[in-house]
């Protein structure tokens, strides 16, 4: 079980700390990220100040594990890293990491793609989204 | 006994994070059916995983204890 | 005319403060990030030990001028950055990087993969692949 | 005078970065033709960019005082 969830934002140090170990790997030619930034959307007049980030964890781990393992059998990557944030992420933050590191550059991009959209179909990750009046109201992904 | 685990808008409806069921030949839609009396959680689009893995809300399984169910509002992750 | 090369590696810092600039922006939802490094591959038992980069920038900015301006009119995306070393990068280090963002996840796929590609095909930069043994090879790239 | 400018593997044999070269009544192609004699440069995929802009290497666009003409290898970025 690898480490997915974080406490709070992601932070920029934390994503070039992802890189700088990758460096060592002399075989990979192409790494591509996904960074999920929070929006500060307006809602019928209200801003989004920021999002409330829960999960159910013990659901949440063996998903993720098949996900990985399929995208190894379906891409020919080389490495593979997914974060999610949990807690309160203001506007402007990063709550979503995919790191996806491949030999070349066309093996990537649609192994980028295809995990962010099943983290945000298949794991069982929750969203308040609250407002700058610290009302709220709850996030739906469109699948 | 199993446990319910609510989540997300749900939990703020329950008002709790889990609860404790009797488990006695009640299946998996009985179940939901007290629930929703009691919580009136129709308004949601309800996922229901039983020991980790989603299972339908119509589920004949039957309740065995230490079983634990959970509630999934929408996911909203990414 | 944007910055675009840089002398020696990409380093891991550099990318963060990249990210962080744009924490400001509350409309961003979604970045998408490809790092290019270089690879100790193995041609005829010699191993790659770094990559020496030459341009002509004259005519490279222009030709970036024109990516940018394409990419902005093809895909609907808030701000892409483009940067490529100069100098003697050596294996492990990243010598490309190309920073797209916008609202939506969906949107930023195909720009980053967009900009990669027509960036190795229209640019002219060239690499001299430096062997252990201090020999070298001219790299090309295949289109 | 125009300019001459290589890169790459191109400037490896040339040996040079630059030269000038005279332009009276010289097209793309023949100035190319002059080069390729002197450097053997038929070895490379040769592009060729006149101020900047690629043109064809049988160009017959005469060249003028201060052109610039860059003889450039396969590209390699990324």
């Amino acid at each position: 079980m690898k480490k997915v969830f974080i406490n709070g934002p992601i932070t920029p140090e934390f994503i070039a700390n992802s890189i700088e170990k990758h460096q060592t790997k002399h075989s990979i030619g192409a790494h591509n990220i996904f960074l999920g930034q929070v929006r500060a959307d307006v809602i019928n007049d209200k801003t989004v100040a920021g999002i409330d980030f829960t999960c159910y964890e013990e659901m949440a781990h063996p998903i993720l594990d098949d996900i990985r393992e399929k995208a190894f059998k379906t891409f020919n990557l080389t490495c593979m890293h997914i974060y999610h944030s949990l807690g309160e992420i203001k506007a402007g933050e990063v709550c979503f990491f995919v790191f996806v590191s491949a030999k070349h550059s066309k093996e990537v991009y649609a192994a980028t793609e295809y995990l962010v959209n099943i983290v945000k179909k298949k794991v069982p990750i929750f969203g308040k989204e609250i407002f700058e009046d610290e009302s709220h109201q709850w996030k739906v992904n469109k699948v | 006994m199993a446990v319910i685990k609510y989540f997300g808008a749900i939990a703020e409806v329950t008002n709790c994070n889990e609860e404790q069921i009797a488990v006695s030949d009640l299946k998996v839609s009985d179940c939901l059916a007290l629930l929703n009396e009691k919580y009136n959680l129709n308004q949601f689009d309800v996922s229901v995983a039983l020991n980790q893995n989603l299972v339908d809300r119509d589920s004949t399984i039957k309740l065995s204890d230490n079983d634990e169910i959970a509630l999934l509002p929408p996911f909203a992750g990414g």
